[in-house]
């Protein structure tokens, strides 16, 4: 019993030591460092002008009423444009869009400062999204599934 | 001329340069500033990921505790309305002062002392067991319910390691026949931690739980009493109360290496000709890494119950700690000494 | 037990002039979003009264405010940690009302991100337990280690958390290039792992004593309280709703379900790491046996304009149909029960023949287990509370819906 | 803990006057920018979770994304805290806590708004029982995403880290 | 005791309490009375049904009805399979049924939030306080369906 706690105690502080001497570190360095999400990562939405066909499937479909379909006055079609205060990323509107209109973007690491920013009408929709790490010049990681390590990052050629 | 040859002589005299610079106030903070950074890092290292790293690049991270001490002070500095503003404010403070005070009685070198005591281990330890009362003054002042649960926790457990560590440091007085330092350090021709291994570990684990580090953190327990007595403390206070564990932590570790793994011995005599209390490094050195790995247990436990802590204390190590003495009785008889 | 002795123990005692109130949450560091207002006597507890509701975010009236297939994503931000097992019963109870089922194909891949998940959700429970006793490296390891899965889960289905994977009929993305080597190497190292996790954590002896012993549920109690998930089967119950067969492809695939007898903390916390093992085991058999086919349902299949359908499918991913945003809903009403991480989770859907369910009653196996909180710590000592807490692995946004 | 004369600079500042010259004298320009700096590298989280993206918050000071780097570290009590992340939707009930949370952490503090729901409330933007925290709080900085990625919210921390360290803060609790 | 015959013998049970058992698939569903809702309780328990699965209230404000719906479940083997189900349907002005805590101890936190959220008083339960609503929530109890949540259209006029 005792020496069975003794024996314990010791492995305990030698699992221990043993990552102290050789670290299994998995860290990212972001911002210096960003991952490359993976191909069908659901981030920010692209909006394409010119395939839409003004359907509203996604506006009827998003869960959280942050797509809606805006109409100006005088002008038959609508377009839509999101509202990312509200947008939970489950990606209903692009899976649903008949024309690919819509699609996923693999940006994902973004903050703002105001909260108008965050509103995207049908124009500022079609803006193309750039990862604000990647803008500063992070270097860019994939992730590679390791026995020994679980997930290594590599610098990506 | 005279007057700056006389203040280099002060500050190089033992009285001054022992509590002020080395090992005492300098030398602590400094301690205090790297040892925290150690902390983190050695903790990050073990859990797979980096810590505190972009304040200084090249060095890691290694002035990450002067930022967090700086926010500390000058951040806002909240006095709550329901504290009892005298204790509260008082007791910080004091527990700080008589954490440092013992450094007055660690000598560095054969001749090195501040001051010339023969009960300098008696001193250093009794002065530590001030600690445990300002503690109670904050749990009392801060008038919060975790507070004071912490407060209570902090009595139970200076009576149970206490007396532990009295009499662990009390059987090495009596294999060396002193309760001086620098004539311990004199007397072991083998380290003591050999001679007398029972009384370093009660020693080793009574001190731990004095200073509060893991898996003895009770005091403190943040998963139950939020931050225990320091609940209600921000700013420099919380600064304050956070740096004492580690201060006394420091003492504490020189003192096991002068009473245990034979202090300055083996002195490096160049140093020592160049100036006497140089010859401490090979001390600083060898507490340093023990104080690292006190800090280093913070990876591998977690925090006992207070119970089970006040069993340690008293049905395991201080029946332990009785038996050191006999030990250290037996190895006087013998003669190993 | 008689129920009555039951009852003393949940119920507390009114006006004792001894006992010294602590209120433990919402801001503490061991409360999570709940509340815990805590009755000691000296340093014993005499009661708990759990004061949840700080997360209610009044999931079920929403769902009736909204069309079936939004009400997915919606009832998934119950338990975010575990969002595939915890809304495949809203799915299945969708398809029993619809009358479809998911082709071979799309059940096994459902079982796949269903045991991914309950791997990291496990390894959640397990890290917050490590914190509870104040052991910061399992924590992190934990999280660390949880990743790996995330990043497994994310590659399968497009999000880290929230993946909104199922939808009636099937599933919305097919297996990706090279998934299963992927999925081999995670295992391989997950297995390693365990072992690391046993000689820090489990048995550090530091650890055994915290969580030996306390908190103790015995069988009958268990049942009666209708406890459910890890901390159920960690006294002695052989109870988990995959044995149902209702949902997924556990009637094909060879597992066990792993059953302690002991009942207290320390148990349910071993418990997990069973089932990380069982889960795992399962991962590899779904793997191997997964057949070819479509991943969802002909009848929704069909209403995809080929000239959709053919490039989406070749890319792994379906296109929703039209009529997935006004799906209708036959009159009736369905029961679903699927185990999640947690425990059992059971839905009750009613319909009146409209586009918006009538009624979602969902009951979720943190709300179950939360009476556990009145029961099992009174007679501990304060100190133990964070114990059982971090063993009974209680999320709190899933019991506040 | 680092400057010797510690007790005297904090007795003095319990007094009214001496409290307007220490704060005249930490907005001097030198000092002003050492606080700053010591604030940026020391941003503190206060372990407050109001909702599910606490799972996410995990994740940021978990192994993979460590946000320690940048001296982030989540501490117990609001007293010695300087950061409130709003995690996920704020109820009603949450709100009041998340009030008393704010007002208890020593100034200069920040609030940062972690995911959809911490916004415009999300999925559940017409729940009857939420409230928006910008209506409570200046926040300085908004993470869409439900939940974000860690990686959001490391850049909305590096972002913060950065205007502190340009002393930019304060304007928008100054202007509330 | 073999697989099925305590599920006969609770569903004959029930039939000599005057109650009419419905077979359908996982689900036994007994519509009761409130009278009849302790007794049946009761009955289930003996047989084996020894914890709720859920306490739920559907509003029906055209009948002017609210339907009290309990599912009983039990983890041995041969009942798992199927949930009891008792219906039961009380005016929606004035909604109270006995507490079932004594029999189902687990009712404890079901009843109190099928209060709290629907306002069905259980007489008998010790503790009828706000569960998931805030304290001070004076609204009517959210779920009844004359509480209605906003919601928002699909168009937005812009200039």
């Amino acid at each position: 019993m005792f020496r069975g706690k003794v024996r314990r105690h010791v492995e305990a502080i030698a699992t221990g030591l043993k990552y102290l001497v050789k670290p299994n570190r998995i860290t990212v360095y972001y911002p210096e460092e960003a991952i490359v999400l993976s191909e069908r990562y659901r981030g920010m939405i692209h909006y394409d002008w010119d395939k839409c066909i003004s359907c509203g499937l996604c506006a009827m479909i998003c869960p959280a009423d942050a797509m809606k379909m805006y109409r100006k006055k005088g002008e038959k079609k609508a377009r839509p444009g999101i509202n990312y205060q509200r947008c939970i990323f489950c990606g209903y509107c692009v899976d649903i869009c008949p024309t690919n209109a819509l699609s996923f973007t693999r940006v994902h690491d973004v903050a703002f400062e105001k909260l108008d920013e965050m509103l995207y009408p049908p124009e500022k929709f079609t803006s193309e999204w750039r990862s604000p790490a990647e803008e500063r010049g992070a270097r860019r990681l994939r992730v590679v599934f390791d026995e020994e390590r679980g997930l290594k990052h590599v610098p990506e050629q | 001329m005279g007057l700056v040859s006389s203040l280099v002589r002060l500050v190089l005299s033992p009285q001054f340069f022992g509590p002020i610079v080395f090992p005492g106030l300098v030398t602590v903070l400094a301690v205090l500033l790297s040892i925290i950074w150690v902390e983190r890092k050695i903790a990050a290292r073990v859990q797979m990921r980096v810590g505190p790293l972009y304040i200084l690049r090249p060095l890691g991270g290694a002035i990450q505790m002067l930022a967090d001490g700086l926010r500390f002070f000058f951040q806002e500095f909240i006095v709550p309305e329901t504290v009892d503003r005298v204790p509260f404010l008082l007791a910080p403070v004091v527990a700080m002062s008589f954490a440092m005070l013992p450094f007055a009685f660690v000598p560095l070198a054969p001749n090195f002392k501040p001051y010339t005591v023969p009960y300098s281990m008696p001193a250093f330890l009794g002065l530590n067991t001030v600690i445990p009362l300002t503690v109670l003054a904050m749990a009392w002042g801060s008038n919060n319910k975790f507070s004071i649960q912490g407060g209570i926790r902090e009595a139970y457990m200076t009576i149970a390691y206490e007396a532990v560590l009295f009499i662990s440091a009390y059987s090495m007085a009596l294999l060396y026949h002193t309760l001086d330092f620098a004539e311990m350090v004199e007397a072991q021709k083998v380290p003591g931690i050999l001679l007398n291994p029972i009384s370093a570990l009660v020693f080793f684990i009574a001190m731990i739980m004095s200073a509060g580090k893991l898996p003895f953190d009770i005091v403190e327990g943040e998963q139950e009493i939020v931050a225990g007595p320091f609940t209600e403390y921000s700013g420099i206070a919380f600064g304050l109360t956070m740096g004492i564990g580690y201060v006394q932590l420091y003492g504490f570790t020189l003192a096991f290496t002068l009473m245990y793994l034979s202090g300055w011995e083996p002195l490096v005599a160049p140093l020592y000709s160049i100036y006497p209390a140089l010859g401490g490094i090979l001390l600083f050195v060898k507490a340093y890494l023990l104080l690292v790995f006190i800090v280093f247990l913070r990876a591998v436990y977690g925090r006992y119950r207070l119970d089970q802590a006040l069993r340690i204390g008293w049905r395991t190590l201080f029946p332990l700690a009785i038996v050191s003495v006999f030990l250290s009785i037996a190895l006087g008889v013998i003669g190993v000494v | 037990m008689s129920s009555s002795v039951m009852e003393a123990r949940l119920l507390e005692k009114e006006g004792d002039e001894e006992v010294y109130e602590v209120f433990i949450g919402p801001q503490h560091p061991a409360s999570g979003h709940m509340r815990l207002i805590v009755r000691l006597e000296g340093d014993v507890i005499v009661g708990v009264d759990p004061d949840i509701g700080w997360v209610h975010r009044t999931m079920e009236k929403l769902a009736e405010s909204k069309e079936a297939l939004k009400a997915i994503p919606l009832l998934e931000r119950m338990t975010i940690i575990d969002s595939q097992n915890v809304t495949i019963g809203y799915v299945r109870a969708l398809e029993k009302l619809l009358g479809v089922e998911p082709p071979p194909r799309a059940r096994y891949l459902r079982t796949l991100l269903s045991e991914i998940n309950r791997i990291a959700s496990h390894l959640y429970g397990m890290g917050l337990a490590g914190i509870f006793v104040n052991h910061s490296t399992m924590f992190m390891w934990c999280f660390g280690d949880r990743e790996v899965w995330i990043q497994l889960a994310e590659e399968l289905t497009g999000a880290r958390l929230t993946h909104s994977y199922s939808v009636p009929g099937g599933v919305r993305r097919d297996l990706p290039q090279g998934f299963k080597e992927k999925a081999l190497k995670a295992i391989r190292y997950m297995e390693k792992r365990l072992d690391e996790y046993h000689r820090i954590f489990f048995d550090n002896p530091q650890v055994r004593a915290r969580y030996e012993g306390v908190g103790v549920l015995k069988p009958h109690e268990a049942r009666r309280l209708g406890v459910v998930g890890p901390n159920l089967r960690a006294s002695g119950v052989r109870y988990d709703a995959r044995l149902l067969g209702d949902y997924g492809v556990y009637d094909e695939l060879e597992f066990e379900i792993p059953v302690r007898e002991e009942g207290d903390a320390m148990s349910r916390l071993l418990l997990r790491g069973d089932e990380i093992r069982q889960s795992m085991n399962i991962i590899r058999q779904v793997l191997d046996k997964i057949p070819e086919g479509p991943i969802l349902a002909e009848k929704y299949l069909r209403l995809i304009p080929p000239k959709l359908r053919e490039p989406a499918l070749k890319e792994g991913r379906i296109k929703f149909p039209g009529i997935f945003a006004n799906l209708k809903l036959p009159k009736g009403e369905a029961v679903a029960r699927a185990e999640m991480g947690h425990g059992e989770i059971f839905y009750h859907v009613t319909s009146d023949g409209s586009k918006k369910p009538y009624r979602v009653r969902v009951v979720t196996p943190s709300f179950r287990n939360v009476i556990l909180f009145r029961y099992l710590p009174p007679g501990h000592r304060f100190m133990d509370l964070p114990a059982i807490y971090g063993s009974l692995d209680y999320f709190p946004p899933e019991a506040d819906r | 803990m680092t400057c010797p004369f510690m007790g005297l600079a904090f007795l003095g500042r319990l007094e009214e006057s001496s409290r307007k010259a220490a704060q005249w004298l930490v907005e001097r320009t030198p000092v002003r920018s050492l606080r700053d700096w010591a604030i940026s590298f020391s941003l503190w989280p206060v372990h407050f979770t109001t909702s599910c993206c606490g799972a996410e918050f995990a994740a940021v000071s978990a192994p993979r994304f460590d946000m320690e780097r940048y001296g982030f570290l989540p501490f117990n009590s609001p007293r010695q805290t300087n950061l409130l992340l709003i995690e996920g939707t704020l109820t009603r009930k949450m709100a009041r806590a998340a009030e008393i949370v704010y007002q208890q952490m020593p100034s200069p503090k920040f609030v940062v708004a972690m995911g959809a729901c911490a916004i415009d409330g999300g999925i559940f933007h017409n729940s009857y029982n939420i409230v928006r925290p910008h209506e409570l709080f200046p926040i300085e900085y908004f993470i869409p995403g439900c939940p974000p990625r860690p990686e959001a919210v490391a850049q909305a921390i590096v972002r913060l880290h950065e205007k502190v360290k340009r002393s930019e803060y304060g304007v928008k609790a100054r202007e509330t | 005791m073999n697989t099925g015959s305590r599920l006969e013998r609770l569903e004959k049970g029930l039939r000599d309490i005057g109650l009419e058992p419905v077979k359908a698939p996982g689900v036994l569903r007994v519509d009761a009375q409130p009278e009849s809702l302790v007794p049946a309780a009761r009955l289930a328990v003996e047989h084996g049904y020894d914890h709720l699965a859920s306490v739920e209230g559907i509003d029906w404000p055209s009948e002017g009805v609210i339907e009290v719906i309990y599912h009983a479940e039990s983890y041995d083997e041969d009942l798992r399979g199927t949930l009891l189900e008792i219906r039961v349907k009380v005016p929606r002005d004035e909604p109270r049924l006995p507490s079932l805590i004594e029999v189902w101890p687990n009712a404890l936190f079901l009843e109190r939030e099928t209060w709290d959220l629907m306002g069905v008083v259980f007489e008998g339960h010790p503790e009828l306080r706000r569960l998931l609503m805030p304290p001070d929530w004076d609204g009517p109890p959210p779920l009844r369906k004359d509480f209605k949540v906003k919601t928002e259209g699909v168009f937005v006029n812009v200039e």
